[in-house]
């Protein structure tokens, strides 16, 4: 039954943009960037169970990247995919400065770097036009084929996040990583090289959301620090996963779509009160959680149903 | 009218029951044994008592006062003081500060208080030399010391000691065995979570025999050291001769 | 032929307190070894520093003719060195399978997991689980859960395994059932480290006993002659105790 | 003698600091939780006395005690309502919590108080005190002062009273604590309450030394992060040589790289120790 739902889906999402008009596009736009960042987040948050509040470094450090490549005359994609190799490579060696933290410590290290990155950009006026932002290079098309294009980007990083997962819950980073999640005493005990384990996890987690910020500079033409290193791009991916269920494939992908769906009802009609009923929004769905994390009962692993099933 | 009694009580955690149907008695001045290997639930049934855990049916009464599903902090208030396994000192605090928080709960004055603190020091004069020094620091038989002292400074009307002698060298198993009897001179009804089989019966008048959650036999603590069926399960005594129990 | 593990002088201490003072002895392959003394005495933290959980202060450890004392802790895992945790460490939420599967996964060196799974069961088997495979770990009684850590360090197929109170809180029936395990893994030709606090045990089942006392190795002999060194009666066992056991041993 | 001036103002600040961050640790420190709040708590003590201080005249200063209390009576309520749900969840739920309740704090004191800077302007100016050639202004010294009072106030709790010995033993195990007939849930509520009633304090200190305004809740908190971390967690002598040692680090930053560069600096400053040396200076197990 989920193969047939989960074609039927894949199939309206690629018509989607021959039918919608620009409001829903931008919409469905927003929920397969956030869906990027969740099934980012998932990553090293659900998988390995380390709270990373990084996702908006990543993602501001994804789009300045790309931003400033491309005012230097680097083609669009060219410059996302270097964006998101630069993030990569900063998150590798992020990872391996404060993954030996844990709980609280690397919560507080992971929110701070957005800060840092958020002040450095800041100031490198220069190089990223500093507090007054950053214009990117205009494109040749014209309003509606530009919106399809950013959907179809932002398609194909939600895409291959999704595959990614699917593929690292399947085989032994995914097992790993599991492992460390339930008890990394114990898993250091079994020979997993946790320390490589986190990082790779902590990459993934940051590569995609990277890609992602060099995606939105491009479609919003214009960024500014305070914009895209937003702590908001860090919670709001935690949240959904919480929603959708931590640790399994598809909880990113739910979570951002009923979040979305209830912000964008919830935000239409009061403007000013925007950021007390997200407040709201996030406090009653971690006091009342339907199966996401409430303390350690994570969601179940794939290989878990599998036997469940197949046992008599 | 027993000081303590369990009758036909339930418990366990999650879906896994672990308490089938519990009686025990515990009269006044009494010292009672709850012997059986680890994980048939005895530490569960005095987390059970204790309001740790909440009763799933039964009842328990202490005197005439049914304590059943009571949160802990009421229970000791109630008057039974649970020392739980492991001793769980509370380190970054000294000795004395530890055993001040054995009487958190009272309301009867400084004065008292500071009776009972020199009572615990002269029975454990040991504690009374390392009074300010971190409990963390104390060894395996002195934390023991510091815990059932701090039970003592509750003024309890029931001393619980769950797993007295867990990790600790015969020779001190034996010191806290004479310091326990002195304190049962006194007057004060315990129950015992023992392991050792031989240092529960040597200490207590009565005993229950607990098997995967139920009391399989109980009886006057002389009896069951005699019992065949004792000897064999928890001594191990009959098939190896020559060893004196 | 040179020991299986070896260690030189070996000592480490917590800030002022000396937990392992200048230890030496060797295990040689096959060998089952006794490991006790009163708690606080140094065992677990001998153990971990075999394992490589804590870094030696002083000395050297060898394990065939590769030194390790300054390996991390999962290298030393991956050589087929293997430990059981004194207080029980499972993977809470996945089933016994699972947990065993994770030791034959990793440092056992299978490489799908599906190969794991099958090595797992194998090992469930020998210590008796299989009938628990897919229950959640945290479900067991102490009893299994002592066997699953077994058959998790079994899974690493180990050349070394050290029992950290495999035994404490069993009763003598469920004892000898542990002692029937220890001796048919001994058989596999694996070399076993016993820490124990069971006297009945390591009397019966080791062909040698090392006692730690305050950090110091204070014997290093036969079950029979240690119960008889005064100042191991004197150190732990306590005289009431030596006679009673005194005979029991060879 | 301008290094000695920029020193005095480095430790005058950072006895505001250690006072800031106090609540903060004792509330990370014994509840586990990171407080998100922690910020906005300290602001909302400075409008208080604002608001006392513009019509009722109650000088900020005499208005710590009340700002304590209100804000105590804040946190004790916040706590039974929402916090204590989540006691003993993952580090992910209790940080995502406080996090939500703060973005709505923040939006109910922009909607009451206006975005815009206010000031408190004692009418007669204290003006400052010339000592030997170092300008110390009056009113920094008695912030100062009233702050290293609070924070020792709070250690002697801690250390000698009921209630302190309760709260760290909660912290140290909270089962056992159960088991002494200590009602956990009120000894939470008291700890966050605490927690708060300092912010407060520190709030009615700050509202006579900087602008205030709902936009700063975010730096404030970020100092206490920082605070904590230097200091060690898990001891409130630390979280003084913590408070003192940001003040010492941020002026003489100010005074080589410029002022604004004084944020990123104690952000750099909190990474690096989390990578080398998470524990702090004075990081102790426990918590006095």
């Amino acid at each position: 039954m989920m193969r047939v739902f989960a074609f039927a889906a894949a199939v309206v999402l690629v018509l989607l943009p021959a039918l919608a008009d620009n409001y829903v596009l931008r919409v469905a736009t927003t929920m397969l960037m956030y869906s990027a960042l969740a099934l980012g987040w998932n990553f090293i948050g659900g998988f390995a169970g380390y709270p990373s509040f990084a996702t908006a470094a990543f993602f501001g450090l994804g789009a300045y990247a790309s931003g400033v490549l491309q005012t230097m005359g680097v083609p669009m994609p060219a410059a996302w995919a270097l964006g998101g190799a630069i993030v990569a490579l900063f998150a590798a060696a992020l990872g391996r400065a404060i993954l030996h933290l844990r709980g609280h410590y690397f919560a507080i290290a992971s929110l701070v770097v957005a800060e840092v990155l958020r002040e450095i950009t800041n100031s490198a006026t220069d190089l990223t036009g500093g507090g007054m932002g950053l214009n990117l290079p205009v494109l040749s098309l014209d309003v509606t084929n530009q919106a399809r294009l950013f959907y179809y980007a932002m398609f194909v990083a939600a895409a291959a996040a999704l595959a990614t997962t699917a593929f690292v819950a399947h085989n032994r980073l995914g097992f790993g990583l599991r492992c460390i999640q339930q008890n990394e005493d114990a898993a250091i005990m079994l020979g997993i090289n946790t320390l490589r384990y986190k990082v790779v996890a902590f990459v993934l987690s940051a590569v995609f959301p990277g890609v992602c910020g060099g995606i939105y500079a491009s479609w919003v033409n214009y960024i500014d620090p305070t914009d895209v290193y937003d702590v908001l791009l860090s919670v709001k991916p935690i949240v959904m996963v919480l929603l959708g269920g931590v640790g399994t494939v598809m909880g990113g992908v739910y979570g951002a779509i009923l979040f979305l769906l209830m912000e964008e009802l919830v935000w239409r009609n009061l403007l000013q009160f925007h950021a007390g009923l997200l407040g709201i929004i996030v406090v009653c769905l971690v006091l009342f959680l339907p199966n996401g994390l409430r303390g350690a009962g994570w969601a179940k692993p794939w290989w878990r149903r599998r036997t469940e099933e197949a046992a008599p | 009218m027993s000081l303590l009694s369990v009758e036909n009580v339930t418990a366990g955690y999650g879906d896994v029951q672990v308490l089938w149907g519990i009686d025990l008695r515990v009269e006044q001045g009494e010292i009672v044994a709850l012997i059986g290997s680890n994980g048939v639930g005895k530490s569960t049934l005095l987390r059970t008592i204790s309001g740790l855990l909440p009763t799933r049916s039964g009842r328990i009464t202490l005197g005439d006062a049914d304590i059943g599903g009571l949160p802990p902090d009421q229970v000791v208030a109630a008057g039974i003081i649970h020392v739980p396994e492991g001793r769980r000192l509370f380190a970054a605090m000294n000795v004395r500060d530890n055993l001040l928080m054995g009487a958190y709960h009272r309301r009867d004055g400084t004065p008292a208080i500071r009776r009972d603190l020199d009572f615990v020091f002269g029975l454990f004069p040991r504690l009374y030399e390392r009074r300010l020094q971190d409990a963390s620091t104390l060894s395996g038989g002195e934390q023991q010391m510091c815990a059932i002292a701090r039970g003592l400074m509750a003024a309890p009307r029931l001393l619980m000691i769950d797993e007295l002698s867990l990790g600790l060298a015969p020779r001190i198993v034996e010191e806290l065995s004479a310091a326990l009897l002195k304190i049962n001179a006194t007057g004060l009804s315990m129950l015992v979570v023992e392991q050792d089989v031989l240092t529960a019966l040597d200490l207590s008048h009565q005993a229950f025999v607990m098997v995967s959650g139920r009391i399989t036999l109980s009886g006057s603590s002389k009896s069951l050291a005699d019992n065949p069926f004792i000897r064999e399960a928890y001594l191990g005594v009959a098939p190896v001769a020559g060893v004196a129990p | 032929m040179t020991a299986m593990l070896r260690l030189l002088n070996v000592s480490r201490r917590f800030g002022g307190l000396i937990a392992v003072n200048n230890v030496s002895f060797e295990l040689r392959a096959g060998e089952i070894v006794g490991l006790i003394g009163p708690n606080g005495a140094g065992k677990t933290t001998l153990v971990n520093l075999i394992t490589g959980v804590h870094r030696a202060g002083a000395g050297e450890i060898w394990y065939g003719d590769e030194r390790i004392d300054r390996l991390p802790p999962d290298r030393i895992a991956r050589l087929g060195i293997a430990r059981t945790f004194q207080v029980v460490q499972p993977f809470p939420l996945m089933t016994v399978l699972e947990n065993v599967t994770g030791g034959a996964l990793f440092a056992g060196g299978v490489p799908t997991i599906g190969a794991a799974k099958e090595k797992a069961m194998e090992h469930l088997t020998f210590t008796g689980l299989s009938h628990l495979a897919e229950r959640p770990a945290s479900s067991l009684t102490l009893a299994n859960r002592k066997r699953l850590e077994l058959a998790k360090s079994l899974a690493t197929n180990p050349r070394l395994l050290l029992l950290d109170e495999v035994n404490a809180g069993l009763n003598a029936a469920e004892i000898d059932a542990a002692l029937d395990l220890i001796r048919a893994i001994a058989a596999r030709g694996i070399t076993i480290l016993l820490i124990e606090h069971v006297m009945k045990v390591v009397l019966t089942a080791t062909s040698r006993v090392l006692v730690l006392h305050h950090g110091e190795l204070i014997a290093d002999d036969t079950p029979g002659s240690v119960t008889r060194d005064p100042r191991v009666i004197e150190a732990y066992l306590g005289p009431k105790f030596a006679a009673r056991y005194g005979a029991l041993a060879p | 003698m301008l290094y000695v001036q920029v020193l005095v103002n480095g430790l005058v600040l950072g006895g505001l600091y250690s006072c800031i961050a106090v609540g903060f640790s004792l509330v990370w420190g014994v509840l586990n939780v990171i407080n998100i709040l922690h910020g906005s708590l300290i602001i909302l003590g400075s409008y208080a006395a604002f608001f006392a201080y513009q019509y009722l005249h109650i000088n900020p200063f005499l208005f710590v005690p009340v700002a304590a209390l209100l804000l105590f009576c804040l946190g004790y309520a916040i706590q039974l309502v929402f916090v204590n749900r989540v006691m003993g969840s993952a580090v992910l739920i209790t940080l995502t919590l406080t996090f939500g309740l703060n973005l709505l704090l923040y939006n109910l004191m922009i909607l009451a108080f206006k975005a815009d800077f206010r000031k408190v302007t004692l009418s007669p100016p204290l003006g400052s005190l010339n000592l030997a050639g170092v300008i110390v202004p009056v009113d920094r010294v008695i912030s100062m002062g009233f702050a290293l009072a609070l924070v020792g106030l709070l250690y002697a709790l801690l250390r000698g009273s009921r209630i302190g010995r309760a709260i760290v033993a909660v912290r140290m195990d909270r089962e056992a604590a159960q088991l002494m007939g200590v009602n956990v849930s009120r000894i939470y509520a008291i700890t966050f309450g605490l927690g708060a009633a300092m912010a407060g304090a520190a709030g009615s200190l700050f509202s006579v030394m900087f602008p205030i305004s709902p936009e700063t809740a975010n730096a404030l908190l970020g100092k206490a992060f920082v605070i904590c971390v230097l200091g060690g967690l898990g001891s409130v002598p630390g979280v003084m040589v913590g408070g003192l040692t940001l003040g010492i680090i941020e002026s003489y930053s100010a005074l080589f790289f410029g002022p604004e560069f004084s944020v990123t600096i104690s952000f750099t400053l909190l990474i690096l120790l989390l990578m080398f040396r998470p524990t702090g200076i004075m990081g102790r197990r426990g918590y006095q």
